[in-house]
């Protein structure tokens, strides 16, 4: 995600949007990237680790962006069923 | 002893020979240089020119980074060899932090292609010496991500050391921050910028001839700044 | 169809000859799928099933529209200038000095209602792969567009998501767009038309083909891995309706462009023809490997064996019919003798691209597909890719078409007097079709390459293809549905004029034509009539102007429901010009310049822009075409940009003279003062929209020879005003000011898009 | 996120990359959009299908995209040290 203080013209307009399109009460949207990394090998606290050195020196531009580096299951339900 | 300028090709580069075409046309010699080759060929100073480096997909000039030829350029960038990156080169020296900052979505979401207005803020650096200071010029402007932003301290930090090299004049086409179009390191031999020279060196297929100043800069004086 | 599924092998198609199929499902017609089981004297297997019919489905086997194109070979004009004709990926065309040139337009219309997006990204690739299968480099793009209404909701969804993909992929490429057309008409709403042109340049030698020769030759697919993309995508999608019947479960129908594996594909493969490494190649459109291998094997003198598991592929569920069915972008095909293998991959690997040893050709005649070590696919490729099914579909003139054209506009209120003239000219200049398409454009890169000497909204595009002696080719497209709607055999031929004019008018000479003819569903015989018309009227019309038709495209079943969209046929015709240094541009750009009509002008307002955009009407005839006069016409262009006789020229079309005046003024920032010649009235001078017409700017100092030589060839002139001030004014009618005009022009689209 | 069966070209150019940059074992990587949306009102369940309903007529192409639907407490913590 862009840092709170960069200007995210994505989310803007997409929060412009929303009214025009009957969704009202929506305070704030920002846009950013989501990446799914799949292991190969065993989650351990060392390969967390790598996952994150690699999100700082890579996937984010640390100049612009934060991350957060999240542990999920792989599942393979409709995305749409989960919440 | 003509002046070598070595042009930079990653996969997804377009306006590889056109940059080639613009420093043949200044008087001096270009050498293709490739991504996967560390070797600089003995060049005096390097292009990084405009296009869509590895497709752009992680965020324009991020994959480039990392390829061996800017390990090489990084490198020679530090000890004073005079580097211009064009667009997706600017958004490439940014990435390397050879320069600070960065280049995000245009503000209105467009891809924009137009024959831009510029003011040439600085005469100062290795690729602009042959402009007058302030000196309005128009070349074109083509790219996705060209909203220059950084935070407030390294943006008076710019101003304070005359390091902004231009502005857009008129309309801001793209959000930038304090409408800067190109920026330079203390040292003035990288320089970065988002509109494209190389595409304003013949009047039959751009919107004149401003853009060769930036390429008759470097040559002749490379040597010069190459030892300061 | 599941890859854990038993493989229904060419054995066991022979022993269950009763086996039920789903041949309907497929889009086949019962007689079809028993020409098949006939072709191979036993029951298709499924694997053989699926080639046959996405090979026989109308996009790819034209099975309605062959018996009309071949007029476009039986009428071809005798010119030198083809180096290949009709029936390759693109015609390929001789401008001179050892340098060729083959250009093709294409439709990606169904697939970009769907998915705007991709659907246009993925119709710019195809087409460029079309192009660089002749063996060229692709140096330009353009895009003709039509939308529905500008102010409907889903024109605002499909109509940036369009551009936005032409733009995304076409400018990752490093392709310049150099021209194309935006046209608005509800007839297209719920079926927009995406055409999408690309040309490419060679040298004489350079030229490639797709076939596939040579016994031992190697066969490789090289490009992206083969996912489940557009399966059934040419068949269903493409041919016959929208809804999803048919299309095998979580196989998605559309396709992801990748344009930077594109771009890849485009240096390795440019790589590959200079080192002269390939004996013949083939892109992978639609109908994926089951077009090209057919295609290949049939073109060639041999046959073919193709070992199916060695293709790469993005999804290991995938059954040997989906592989076969894929459209899966970014793909070619190359056959290869075997002493270049090496070599091929070697170059294929320095630009990362993936390259896979996938067959051979062999000294049979079949072409044989095998799948975990069993013969799944062992037919004669020729009636899978040449001899599918040819019908002469029933055509007849519509009822409604009397009446149509007996809707004369001669009846509509004209303005009354210049106030109104005014108002009219303001709203026809500003009006969706005739706007400014900044927005649109402005989203294309036009630089890249460093060729480009003319571009929107210029009369064509024209690219520079030497440096050293400004040789250089010059394209235009036009179309007119309204034209076409009211009748079809002149409506193609205006098409053709409109399009060599503008060629003509850049200074470039015309020599070969592309076309994509856009229709409904050919089903109804009044489409087919529209269909018979327009091809009958475009061949008849290229033979006078000797331009032959190089190659193209037919998309058929546009329509909404019953409801088919206007008759579209959209032609590009390409020039070429010896020294691009000499192009006439379309810039009133200095005072004083002498403004000259060349051409008649008659009261010609059916199909105009002034009856739809002040009343909403379509009726009557299209302005007549007069085919020697349009030659004339161009010859006199030519002569005076090549002499420097004209500082500027702009061809009329939609919205008449004065929207001409109106383009030309705001492109070079000067006005101009018109006087009405006698004969005419200011509405007519003013709004007529008769062919075989430009407008020309002359420096007073070359007024005199200039009118001189139109007089001695015969052609019509009028001085009809001059560059001056700040405003179009209209002698004793009224006066429109540059800063008005352009805010107006300026505005509509960002008003409705941005 | 890109539905499993459509092409992610920005995602296999990460994993391209990722083992020149001395990354490996990734296995596979999909690169998609995030949005964060801040609500004005309380949080209940009409609200949240009303976000679902926006995610599914707007923010995501249903045509070659599938989403899921989070809801998340506003953290102002620097999102690194989040896990
Ligand atoms: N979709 C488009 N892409 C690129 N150029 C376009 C597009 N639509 C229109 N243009 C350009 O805008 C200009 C005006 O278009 P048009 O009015 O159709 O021209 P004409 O009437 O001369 O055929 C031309 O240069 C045309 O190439
Ligand atoms: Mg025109």
């Amino acid at each position: 995600m862009l840092k709170p203080e960069i200007l995210d013209p994505q989310g803007q307009a997409v929060q412009r949007a929303l009214p025009r399109l009957g969704f009202d009460g929506v305070a704030d949207v920002r846009q950013g990237k989501r990446f799914e990394l799949e292991l190969a090998d065993p989650l351990d606290e060392a390969a967390i680790e790598r996952v994150r050195e690699m999100a700082r020196t890579f996937l984010a531009n640390t100049v612009i962006e934060d991350f957060t580096v999240r542990v999920e299951e792989p599942v393979h339900v409709r995305p749409e069923e989960r919440l | 002893m003509t002046t070598r300028v070595g042009v930079v090709t990653f996969p997804g580069s377009l306006d590889d020979g056109d940059a080639r075409r613009a420093v043949k046309l200044a008087g001096a010699e270009p050498v293709a240089l490739w991504h996967g080759d560390k070797d600089l060929h003995q060049v005096d100073a390097v292009i990084l020119p405009g296009g869509f480096s590895y497709g752009d997909y992680l965020r324009c000039g991020a994959i480039a980074r990392f390829s061996p030829v800017m390990e090489t350029i990084i490198e020679g960038a530090r000890a004073g060899l005079p580097v211009l990156g064009i667009c997706n080169g600017f958004q490439v020296l940014c990435e390397s932090h050879l320069l600070p900052g960065a280049l995000t979505r245009n503000d209105h979401l467009h891809f924009i292609c137009r024959d831009q207005r510029l003011r040439v803020e600085s005469t100062a650096t290795a690729w602009t010496r042959a402009f007058a200071d302030g000196q309005e010029i128009t070349v074109p402007l083509k790219n996705g991500e060209g909203g220059y932003v950084a935070d407030e301290r390294t943006l008076d930090e710019l101003e304070a050391e005359g390091r902004v090299v231009f502005r857009y004049l008129d309309a801001n086409p793209n959000g930038s921050r304090r409408d800067i179009a190109g920026i330079t390191n203390p040292q003035g031999n990288v320089v970065g910028l988002m509109p494209h020279p190389e595409h304003a060196v013949e009047s039959l297929t751009g919107p004149g001839t401003d853009g060769l100043g930036f390429f008759t800069s470097v040559v002749g004086v490379v040597g010069e700044l190459v030892a300061r | 169809m599941s890859a854990h599924a038993r493989v229904d092998t060419v054995k066991h198609a022979e022993v269950t000859p009763e086996a039920p199929q789903p041949w309907a499902e497929l889009g086949l017609k019962e007689d079809e799928y028993a020409r098949i089981r006939e072709i191979l004297g036993r029951r298709p297997t499924g694997a053989e099933l699926a080639m046959y019919s996405v090979m026989w489905s109308e996009h790819c086997s034209y099975k309605s529209s062959k018996v009309h194109l071949a007029q476009f070979g039986e009428k071809a004009p005798a010119t030198d200038a083809l180096l290949v004709g009709i029936g390759e990926n693109a015609g390929v065309v001789d401008i001179g000095q050892g340098y060729a040139v083959t250009f093709k337009v294409e439709s990606h219309n169904h697939p970009s209602y769907i998915e705007p997006y991709q659907g246009a990204a993925t119709g710019i690739g195809g087409i460029v792969r079309d192009i660089l299968a002749m063996g060229a480099r692709p140096v330009a793009v353009m895009d003709p567009l039509r939308f529905g209404a500008a102010d409907h909701p889903d024109t605002r969804r499909v109509l940036p998501g369009v551009v936005a993909g032409i733009g995304g992929y076409g400018n990752c490429l490093g392709l310049p767009n150099i021209g194309g057309e935006v046209v608005f008409d509800p007839c297209y709403q719920g079926n927009p038309l995406v055409n999408a042109l690309c040309v490419g340049v060679m040298r004489h030698e350079d030229i490639h083909l797709a076939k596939a020769s040579g016994t031992g030759n190697r066969v490789i697919l090289y490009g992206a891995r083969t996912g489940g993309d557009g399966i059934g995508g040419v068949s269903v999608l493409a041919s016959e309706t929208f809804d999803d019947a048919g299309k095998p479960a979580k196989r998605p129908a559309v396709q992801v462009g990748d344009p930077f594996q594109e771009k890849l594909l485009i240096e390795c493969t440019l790589e590959i023809f200079a080192e002269k490494l390939v004996a013949g190649i083939q892109d992978l459109g639609g109908a994926g490997l089951s077009c090209a291998t057919s295609e290949l094997a049939s073109a060639g003198s041999g046959g073919m064996r193709i070992d199916l598991d060695a293709v790469p592929l993005r999804d290991s569920s995938l059954s040997p019919e989906e592989i076969l069915m894929s459209e899966s972008q970014e793909r070619m095909c190359a056959v290869v003798a075997p002493e270049n293998v090496e070599r091929f991959l070697a170059v294929c690997a320095k630009w990362d691209v993936i390259a896979t040893v996938i067959g051979a050709v062999t000294d049979g005649d079949r072409l044989e597909i095998h799948w975990r070590g069993e013969q799944i696919v062992d037919v004669p490729p020729r009636t899978v890719a040449h001899e599918g099914p040819v019908y002469r579909r029933p055509f007849a003139r519509p009822a409604w078409q009397d009446a149509l054209q007996a809707d004369d506009p001669a009846g509509l209120p004209r303005p009354a007097d210049g106030d109104e003239l005014r108002d009219h000219v303001l709203a026809v200049a500003s009006s969706p079709n005739q706007a400014s398409k900044s927005w649109i454009t402005d989203q294309y890169d036009r630089y890249v390459l460093g060729n480009t000497v003319l571009s929107q909204p210029e009369d064509s595009g024209m690219i520079r293809v030497d440096a050293t002696t400004n040789l250089g080719v010059a394209i235009a497209t036009d179309g007119n549905g309204r034209y076409a709607k009211l009748d079809p055999y002149t409506g193609a031929q205006l098409a053709l004029a409109e399009s060599y004019r503008n060629v003509a008018a850049t200074g470039a000479r015309p020599l070969a034509v592309t076309d994509c003819l856009n229709f409904g569903s050919p089903e109804d015989p009044a489409v087919m009539w529209q269909f018979a018309e327009a091809t009958r009227g475009l061949a008849d019309a290229c033979q006078v102007l000797g331009t032959p038709v190089t190659g193209g495209n037919v998309s058929l079943y546009n329509q909404t429901g019953d409801a088919a969209i206007h008759p579209t046929p959209v032609v590009g015709v390409l020039g070429v010009i010896d020294d691009v240094t000499r192009r006439t541009p379309m810039a009133f750009a200095t005072e004083g310049q002498l403004l000259h009509l060349l051409g008649d002008t008659a009261d010609e307002l059916g199909g105009s822009a002034w009856a739809q955009v002040v009343h909403g009407h379509l009726g009557g005839l299209p302005p007549r075409v007069d085919l020697e006069r349009e030659r004339l016409l161009a010859e006199i262009l030519l002569a005076a940009s090549r002499d420097g006789m004209i500082d500027a020229a702009h061809d009329l079309s939609d919205g008449g003279l004065v929207q001409a005046v109106v383009e030309s003024c705001l492109k070079g920032g000067h006005g101009a003062r018109l006087v009405v010649p006698d004969g005419l009235t200011p509405f007519t001078f003013l709004f007529s929209e008769s062919a075989g017409r430009a407008l020309v700017a002359v420096p007073r100092s070359e007024e005199v020879r200039f009118t001189d030589m139109c007089a001695a060839r015969g052609l019509p002139t009028a001085r009809v005003g001059v560059v001056t001030g700040e405003a179009v004014e209209v002698q004793g009618q009224f006066t429109l000011g540059l800063g008005e005009l352009r805010a107006a022009v300026d505005a509509t689209l960002p008003a409705l898009f941005g």
